[in-house]
């Protein structure tokens, strides 16, 4: 994942509800302008228009009636564009949809993709896959403090909050990779909880989703055996899950198919083999707070590891 | 439009003179011996006297001084912030440190500096605008001094320890609940809102008796200067604002000291319990600043463009309506969190219904400097930079109350941009005006013109340096409250800009203080009146006396010393050898009766002290509640001790207005 | 004199303060602690019982709030509930198997006893142990209350553990003059 | 031979309508239990003798002593007593046979034998099969055990750590001893084996832990394991092939096992089968329930959780399920469904049915009709706001949506709790009088979902509760019930829960025990309590009756409270965590004020 590909912007709508916010935003922003250069211009001209006789007070009456006249038909005006953009963006129609499952973790995400049939449900994190076109509906809410989900290309935010779970629609109409952050404090890393939307055709998309649904790769080298058993036997099982494996921790992000992946640790790093070492051994540098303890592995077995892991795609 | 027309013109009309009554006798003499009232309304000396001081002037200027040294630390902090932020992934603060440091930065800002400051000017300055002697209940008065005084110092004293609070100035639960803040920093928060607010809540009261109460004669409610309706109606709000709050966190210490379920979900609580109660308070909260803000910026806009300001009773009635609909909006700070349409789409409606005050009293101001001839004294010139700058925060506002924008804008830098547009601009450049217009008064020295000008031109750069970029932050995606950035979003740039401007900021800052502080030493004198301004605080010396007023004035008009006649009485028939001073009635403020105010005395700051260690050793021990009560019930008993019954005079003089014999010493009317 | 006294007074509590509030992300465990550790209260031979440090982690708000984090993540709740036990003894009362200092809790986790307590050795990162140890020390009250934790955002429990009764050891290997 | 069990129904019903109180020593009328389950392992029908802790392979508990009768009852005595030496709780059933008795302790499992033929029964031999320390850290509550099985000169009971141990009855020596699963996987073995034909039933607990339930046949002969049926997983596992049809369309479907789980997730799905199995000789099918399916925290395995919660008919011979049922799709509550299921044949509307009664977890009582899975009646037997019934049409259990924990939200007020309104303490009927006799809790319950980890060999129950009394304050009954008409004929209030068996005669006498050490004898047509006697400790084990050699009849029951509503005692639990014991301690707080730890047999004769 690199800087280029990644979006992250209000100004540049990827779909229906981010361009009527955006066209909210350009009406406003033009009246707002329009408004400030005319009232400058009158606070100006009446320090600057030195006049011999003060003005009397009929006259400004009519003027300010006049001022508070149009400013109420302007308000009124923005209201209303306000109103229906507010309701063109509230829902998408029904049909074909992708229902996500979005809990906001001490700081990651964790997504389930639905499904009617329970084992068709698969569980991955910090990046999403939508279908163009098509759309998503997310249902969020908190495991812990509460969350702000944001992706600006694509839509506002929506709180993640313990003991509510709400909804909000998404539609990407443009392929690419969009950012988001968490947009509510939530403590230490508040900061590093990034997520990544991936908007592809509907092919690549259900290419994706088939894979997600697979448990993780049987290892098929030696290496990648022995880092399993590393896996297995170190702390990472505590807390991580890998389907296919007796790893079944459900603290921190599922690891299934963490190869497929283009960041860890929410966004903060790109997924390398180089920066997962460094994660592994030390994720507190790179995050400080965060939840994964440092672990002191041998170099043999952290390599071994990283080659497991690596397979996991 | 009869909202827009002017005072009345009969304002020297004599039925404002409360006719005598002459069923009362007169005295042989009613002249009093002005040294004799000086010595009678003294501080006590020494150390002992400081801390016993009961008179407006002194706590309100105190409180100045207080509020002014936490903004400056606060100040301090938002620079740190700013280097941090300054480059991508800079590692020149870490997560916890950066935490505490937006928090301190925010909540002091807020608590002890904005409000407190606003709430400070109307100490110093109210009573003498109203003609009083001194401010209602002078007691009550000094504990809301010292409780506000130990709450900053706790606060600042926990930071040091590395116990400031780290959740953010609105304090979210679960966040700031018992299981995501382990320690003490939260609960420093919740009790620091509780000193403050209580300082706040004692202030109002204070404030809406004064006003309400110890007018002069003649100021009756259509008289009544608008700096002062600001206050009044601010301590309103404070009144039914503030309880929301200090309800909250004291809920919020319940939940993590003792284990209720207030905020916590699981147990039927609820996190957005925490916001509503919050943002009832904390909306209002921004026009408690701001309102008094709007006060100062009547009065300069009046003086200095030298005729009463215009649509008086537009500007009043646009304050009260602002205050009405500062309570109905509190929800836009909530839309993110998913409310039915319906709700979201009538409290759009009232976050935009209140930019029509606000625009009228734009325009009302705009009208005053159209309708008078605008001198660009350093007061006048820190309230045109507030038109600039809060005309923009205004339309950031509107945008705001527009629920899809502000879903996406809502927690980012473009909100940081949008309030910091507000409030330094809706309130803290009318602020530096009233420092620059009121400091004459205060001190007696001018504060100097060159330094004064280095301080405007320097700050507006550099505010606008500061957080112009924030509002395009916010639109490219940054959120607020992250104390780290990745360099791939393309931030660095402005916020590298905004660094820059947050170190001009500063620089204008330290220009102020110098320019203060050579002032007070060096500054030309400033005589009694030196802006020829039209308010009764005016017509006595500056700085004032110990009685403020030897002979409390009467009023005819909106601006006394523009519309006074030259022969407008004063009031006689107060007594000199104890602290006696005239009660009014509310509506028209004729006489009612006399009354004596207390001494200095250092219950007060005893009380304060036992208070402060409750609220203190709350956050350790429930007990400290219940031993704490005994030392407050100790200090209580001190302060209410009832006077010794030879101490109270029995002798009454009728109250009366006449004339003063010389008519120099008297307010002398007509528009200068 | 008298300043000097205050100078000091502050001191401590700036030291109290700092100690109580500190955030290390990157624990360096004290593993030295480890090294004598006995469950038993008889000492043959006239030895006196091992000297005691106290682990830095029970005044620190912090690490015992990591711990209690622990103590539901890595399922210690299951067998030991909320500290009232099922499967598990109650670690909330004033018995202990296998000793109540930190250093033999500690053991307790890192090796696990005969009776059904797992072994967590190399499940659990080392630092994570001592703080899981402070914090279920705090679960019976033998934490400063001021750095305790309090109530969970779940079902209400036992009393928190900053209003938790302070239950004083009953087979404890140090005389009750020594305890803390 | 049906003809004859219905006329000898009728008559029974006929006789106990005339008379109140049956005369003393009248012959047992062979009642509505198919064939006298003994014959098929010592090919001698013998009601003196309790050889298994059902008594029959119907589940009955029937014995046909009637030497103590409902006048009599009031001389009982105390005879003999024998400590176990093991104060945890005491759930097993000892055993009678040949002149023997055979008990089996909760951990460490210690098989004694007594010597009846002589005065004082003096030990005869103890086998200790050492179980591992360890395998007390996974079971869920208590370290109990249920019993033991004889047959073919061998006593074949469970060790917590997983081995079944067959015991020559006469020498003490063990024969075999078989592996069957791992405590490091969280699998226990409490349950008291079933022996039918040749063939040992054994199946695992753990619903708490995750693991996969399953129920293994062992040849009794040497021990090696014939056939291992799993209840979550492909169909193969499950051993679910052509002949299987359930009734209901829910419960048919390819590898549902698999389907009706989150990915994965039946590996760890729980469905243990630590109950009771009964068996129909005549159709030659087993039944049993499978447990609850874990975690408890329903959020985390959306889906029905196929095959949890459900009655298998198998048989014995291959484990091939002939039909399931579903009792709690998607259970919410921990309902696990291993309590017993009588095979009885009764009457119902005007017809004589082969049926399977079974007093649910859930508070209905289910009749089946045993050859093709359909429900023919589910009425509730308990006070429950969880659910409003079940559709007989769909099979459904319909649950209160409101009622649905959820994490990280406390639902109050769940009742019957997670214990259900009836747990595994076995219930017993009289064909004399028609009726089924159980002992049941009356509990709710708040609970709310947690978040939890998969971690082998931990706990995986994602759940805070917090139990206390249901409606009316008291938290046991000991209940008489119709199943033909489905109502209840009488009910005792207990303030504790219910949580020992119960054994009634052909004397009329109902006999079950309190958990504040009360043993009881009741009118088993009035429900008058005709005899009590105070025990050691709380009773929660199973009273049996025997024919001693001596020719007088006999009453023993184990005393030594425990189990998950004593653990509170047995584990000195910690009441100021309402959670503890999973939530069981709230309700049994008191407990200690009544009852201390105990571990003894006592055995009473007039």
């Amino acid at each position: 994942m690199h800087a280029a590909s990644v979006l992250q912007s209000v100004l540049a709508p990827a779909g229906p509800q981010a361009a009527h916010i955006a066209r909210l935003w350009w009406l406003m922003f033009w009246v707002a302008t329009a408004v400030f250069v005319i009232v400058s211009a009158f606070v100006v001209g009446a320090i600057v228009w030195k006049r011999t006789e003060p003005r009397r007070d009929d006259v400004l009456r009519v003027a300010v009636t006049l001022g508070v006249a149009a400013t109420v038909v302007t308000l009124f005006v923005l209201l209303v564009a306000s109103v229906w953009t507010g309701r063109a963006v509230a829902s998408l129609g029904a049909s074909s949809t992708v229902t996500i499952e979005l809990t906001g973790h001490q700081w990651w995400w964790e997504a389930v993709y639905d499904d009617g049939t329970p084992s068709q449900r698969f569980r991955t994190a910090n990046e999403l896959h939508i279908p163009v076109g098509r759309p998503v509906v997310l249902k969020v809410t908190s495991h812990d403090v509460i969350h702000s989900f944001w992706v600006p290309n694509l839509h506002g935010k929506r709180d993640l909050i313990p003991g509510y779970t709400t909804a909000i629609w998404l539609q990407a109409d443009t392929p690419g990779i969009y950012r988001g952050q968490c947009a509510e404090f939530c403590g230490l890393q508040h900061a590093r909880m990034a997520l990544y939307v991936t908007a592809e055709s509907n092919d690549a998309f259900e290419r994706w989703r088939m894979n997600q649904r697979r448990e993780a790769v049987q290892p098929t080298t030696d290496n990648a055996r022995l880092g399993r058993d590393v896996f297995l036997r170190s702390t990472c099982t505590q807390c991580h899950t890998i389907r296919g494996t007796i790893a079944g921790g459900a603290m921190g992000p599922d690891l299934t198919h963490l190869a497929t992946r283009g960041t860890i640790a929410a966004g903060t790093l790109p997924n390398t083999r180089g920066h997962l070492a460094g994660w592994i051994l030390d994720s507190q540098s790179a995050k400080p707070g965060n939840q994964m303890p440092p672990n002191s592995l041998p170099a043999g077995d952290l390599q071994l590891l990283l080659t497991y892991l690596e397979t996991l795609k | 439009m009869s909202l827009l027309d002017q005072e009345p013109a009969d304002s020297g009309d004599e039925k404002v003179v409360p006719p005598l009554d002459p069923a009362r006798t007169l005295p042989a003499s009613l002249d009093v011996s002005a040294e004799k009232l000086e010595a009678v309304w003294a501080e006590k000396p020494g150390l002992f006297g400081w801390l016993s001081v009961v008179n407006h002037r002194d706590i309100g200027r105190r409180y100045i001084v207080t509020a002014f040294v936490f903004f400056f630390m606060a100040g301090l902090l938002a620079l740190v912030m700013r280097i941090q932020l300054a480059r991508p992934d800079n590692h020149f603060l870490g997560p916890d440190a950066y935490n505490q440091i937006f928090t301190m930065h925010g909540t002091v800002m807020m608590f002890l500096f904005a409000v407190p400051v606003m709430e400070a000017f109307g100490v110093y300055v109210v009573p003498l605008m109203v003609g009083a002697r001194n401010i209602a209940f002078p007691r009550l008065n000094a504990f809301s001094y010292w409780m506000f005084l130990f709450g900053g110092i706790f606060v600042f004293v926990m930071f040091a320890l590395n116990s400031g609070p780290d959740v953010g100035w609105f304090a979210y639960p679960p966040l700031s609940g018992p299981a995501y803040t382990p320690g003490k920093r939260a609960d420093v928060w919740a009790q620091l809102i509780t000193f403050t607010e209580l300082a706040g809540l004692a202030v109002s009261v204070e404030i809406i008796v004064t006003v309400f109460k110890l007018r002069a004669p003649g100021m009756s409610l259509n008289r009544i200067p608008l700096f002062v309706w600001a206050q009044t109606i601010t301590a309103f709000m404070v009144l039914l604002a503030m309880p929301a709050v200090m309800l909250a966190s004291t809920a919020l210490i319940l939940d993590r000291l003792v284990g209720t379920h207030f905020f916590n979900p699981a147990e039927g609580g609820d996190p957005l319990l925490w916001q509503h109660l919050f943002w009832f308070f904390g909306h209002p909260e921004v026009y408690i600043i701001f309102i008094p803000a709007t006060g100062i910026v009547s009065t300069i806009v009046s003086t200095f463009s030298r005729r009463p300001a215009f649509g008086y009773l537009a500007l009043v009635l646009a304050l009260v309506s602002t205050a009405f609909i500062g309570f109905g909006l509190w929800v836009h700070h909530m839309f993110a969190t998913g409310l039915p349409q319906m709700g979201e789409s009538f409290f759009t409606a009232a976050s935009i219904m209140i930019a029509i005050p606000s625009g009228l009293q734009f325009f009302c101001w705009i009208a005053t400097m159209w309708g008078g001839r605008v001198v660009l004294k350093l007061p006048m010139l820190w309230v045109l930079g507030f038109f600039i700058v809060f005309l923009v925060g205004g339309l950031t506002g509107v945008m705001l109350a527009a629920v899809p924008l502000d879903l996406q804008v809502h927690d980012t830098f473009f909100v940081v941009a949008h309030f910091h547009y507000v409030l330094i601009g809706g309130a803290l450049f009318p602020l530096f005006g009233a420092v620059y217009y009121w400091f004459p008064k205060i001190t007696g020295r001018m504060l100097g013109e060159r330094l004064g000008q280095w301080n405007f031109w320097l700050f507006t750069l550099g505010f606008n340096l500061t957080f112009f970029p924030m509002h395009i932050l916010g639109l490219e995606g940054m959120p607020r409250r992250v104390y780290t950035y990745q360099a791939e979003t393309g931030w660095g740039d402005l916020n590298y800009l905004s660094t820059i401007g947050a170190g001009v900021l500063g620089v204008s800052v330290l220009v102020f203080l110098v320019n203060v502080i050579v002032s007070l030493r060096a500054g030309v004198l400033a005589g009694d009146n030196p802006w020829g301004a039209g308010t009764l605080e005016w017509a006595t010396t500056s700085p004032p006396p110990n009685c403020n007023f030897v002979y409390p004035p009467t009023v005819a008009g909106v601006n006394p010393l523009w519309e006074n006649p030259p022969d407008q009485p004063v009031v006689v028939g107060l007594r000199d050898d104890v602290r006696d001073v005239l009660v009014t009635y509310v509506l028209d403020a004729e006489p009612d009766h006399r009354t004596e105010f207390p001494e200095p005395t250092i219950w007060p700051f005893c009380t304060a002290l036992a208070t402060s260690a409750l609220f203190i050793g709350s956050i350790f021990t429930p007990w400290a509640v219940v031993i704490g009560a005994v030392p407050l019930f100790v200090g209580l008993t001190g302060w209410f001790w009832p006077k010794e019954a030879g101490e109270t005079g029995t002798q009454a003089w009728p109250i009366q207005h006449r004339t003063l014999p010389k008519p120099g010493e008297a307010p002398a009317g007509g528009p200068v | 004199m008298r300043t000097e006294l205050v100078l000091i007074a502050a001191m401590a509590v700036a030291v109290c303060g700092c100690k109580r509030e500190t955030r290390t992300f990157r624990e360096s465990p004290p593993a030295s602690m480890a090294s004598d550790v006995a469950v038993s209260d008889l000492h043959p031979g006239g030895g006196n019982p091992p000297a005691r440090s106290i682990s830095p982690y029970e005044q620190n708000a912090w690490a015992l709030n990591e711990g209690k984090r622990l103590f539901s993540a890595y399922n210690c709740s299951g067998c030991h509930a909320n500290g009232g036990g099922g499967m598990g003894p109650a670690l909330i009362d004033d018995e202990w198997s296998y000793g109540h200092e930190a250093d033999q809790i500690y053991r307790t986790i890192l090796e696990g006893r005969p009776n059904g307590m797992p072994a967590w050795r190399g499940k659990i990162p080392d630092a994570q142990i001592w703080q899981l140890a402070a914090y279920i020390r705090s679960m019976s009250g033998l934490a400063p209350k001021d750095a305790a934790p309090s109530r969970s955002d779940h079902m209400n429990g036992p009393p928190p553990e900053n209003a938790a009764p302070r239950m004083i050891p009953k087979n404890a290997g140090t005389p009750p003059a020594a305890e803390r | 031979m049906r003809t004859w069990t219905t006329i000898a129904v009728l008559a029974a019903a006929l006789a106990s309508g005339c008379h109140r109180n049956p005369p003393q020593g009248e012959q047992p009328a062979h009642g509505a239990a198919p064939a006298p389950p003994a014959s098929s392992v010592t090919g001698q029908p013998d009601d003196g003798q309790w050889l298994m802790a059902s008594k029959d392979y119907a589940n009955t508990r029937y014995s046909g002593l009637g030497e103590i009768t409902t006048s009599n009852v009031k001389d009982l005595k105390l005879a003999w007593s024998f400590s176990t030496g093991v104060l945890r709780g005491q759930e097993a059933a000892p055993l009678v046979v040949n002149g023997t008795m055979y008990i089996v302790t909760p951990y460490p499992n210690i098989l004694y034998a007594l010597d009846l033929t002589k005065p004082g029964a003096p030990l005869k031999w103890s086998f200790k099969p050492k179980p591992s320390a360890a395998a007390q850290g996974v079971a869920c509550c208590d370290v109990v055990n249920r019993g033991a099985a004889y047959a073919d000169g061998k006593v074949v009971f469970n060790t917590l750590d997983n081995h079944t141990v067959a015991v020559d009855a006469t020498t003490g020596e063990q024969v075999w001893n078989a592996t069957l699963g791992d405590i490091n996987r969280g699998e226990t073995l409490t349950m008291a084996p079933l022996i039918v034909k040749d063939k040992v039933l054994v199946g695992n607990s753990g619903g708490e832990m995750g693991i996969r339930g399953w129920v293994t046949a062992l040849n009794l002969k040497d021990g090696s394991q014939v056939w291992r049926a799993y209840h979550t997983g492909p169909d193969k596992d499950v051993l679910i092939g052509p002949q299987f049809k359930p009734f209901y369309a829910s419960d048919r479907g390819t590898d549902l096992g698999v389907s009706s789980w989150p990915p994965d997730q039946w590996k760890i799905g729980g469905a243990g089968m630590w109950g009771w199995i009964s068996y129909d000789p005549e159709l030659d099918l087993i039944f049993y329930g499978t447990a609850n399916p874990g975690p408890w925290n329903p959020e985390l395995r959306p889906g029905d959780n196929k095959w949890a919660c459900t009655v298998f008919a198998r048989r014995p011979d291959t484990g091939e399920a002939v039909w399931a049922y579903q009792y709690n799709p998607h259970d919410l509550f921990d309902h696990d469904s291993i309590n017993e299921h009588l095979v009885l044949d009764l009457q119902i509307n005007g017809q004589m049915r082969k049926v399977l009664v079974h007093p649910e977890r859930n508070g209905h009582m289910y009749v089946f009709d045993r050859q093709s899975g359909e429900v023919l009646s589910a009425k509730p037997f308990a006070f429950t706001n969880t659910a409003t019934g079940v559709d007989l049409k769909t099979g459904r259990l319909q649950y209160v949506e409101e009622k649905k924990p959820s994490t990280g939200k406390v639902v109050r007020y769940i009742c019957p709790a997670e214990p259900g309104a009836k747990d595994w303490q076995p219930s017993a009927y009289s064909p004399r009088t028609g009726l089924l006799y159980f002992g049941h809790q009356n509990i709710c319950e708040d609970m709310e979902g947690l978040e939890v980890s998969y971690i082998e060999g931990t706990p995986y129950v994602g759940a805070n509760v917090k139990m206390y009394a249901g409606p009316g304050g008291h938290r046991g009954e000991f209940k008489a019930w119709d199943p033909v008409n489905g109502t209840i004929a009488w009910s005792i209030k207990e303030q504790f829960p219910v949580w020992s068996g119960t054994v009634v005669t052909a004397g009329d006498v109902a006999f079950y025990g309190t958990m504040d050490g009360w043993f009881k004898a009741v009118h088993a047509r009035t429900g008058d309590v005709l005899w009590q006697f105070k025990v050691g400790s709380g009773i929660i084990g199973q009273p049996i009756t025997y024919k001693g050699p001596d020719g007088k009849q006999y009453v023993a029951v184990l005393s030594g409270v425990g189990g998950w509503p004593g653990a509170i005692v047995s584990g000195n639990l910690d009441p100021k965590d309402p959670t503890a014991a999973l939530g069981f301690v709230n309700a049994m707080s008191d407990l200690p004020a009544y009852t201390t730890k105990g571990g003894t047999l006592y055995v009473f004769s007039l």
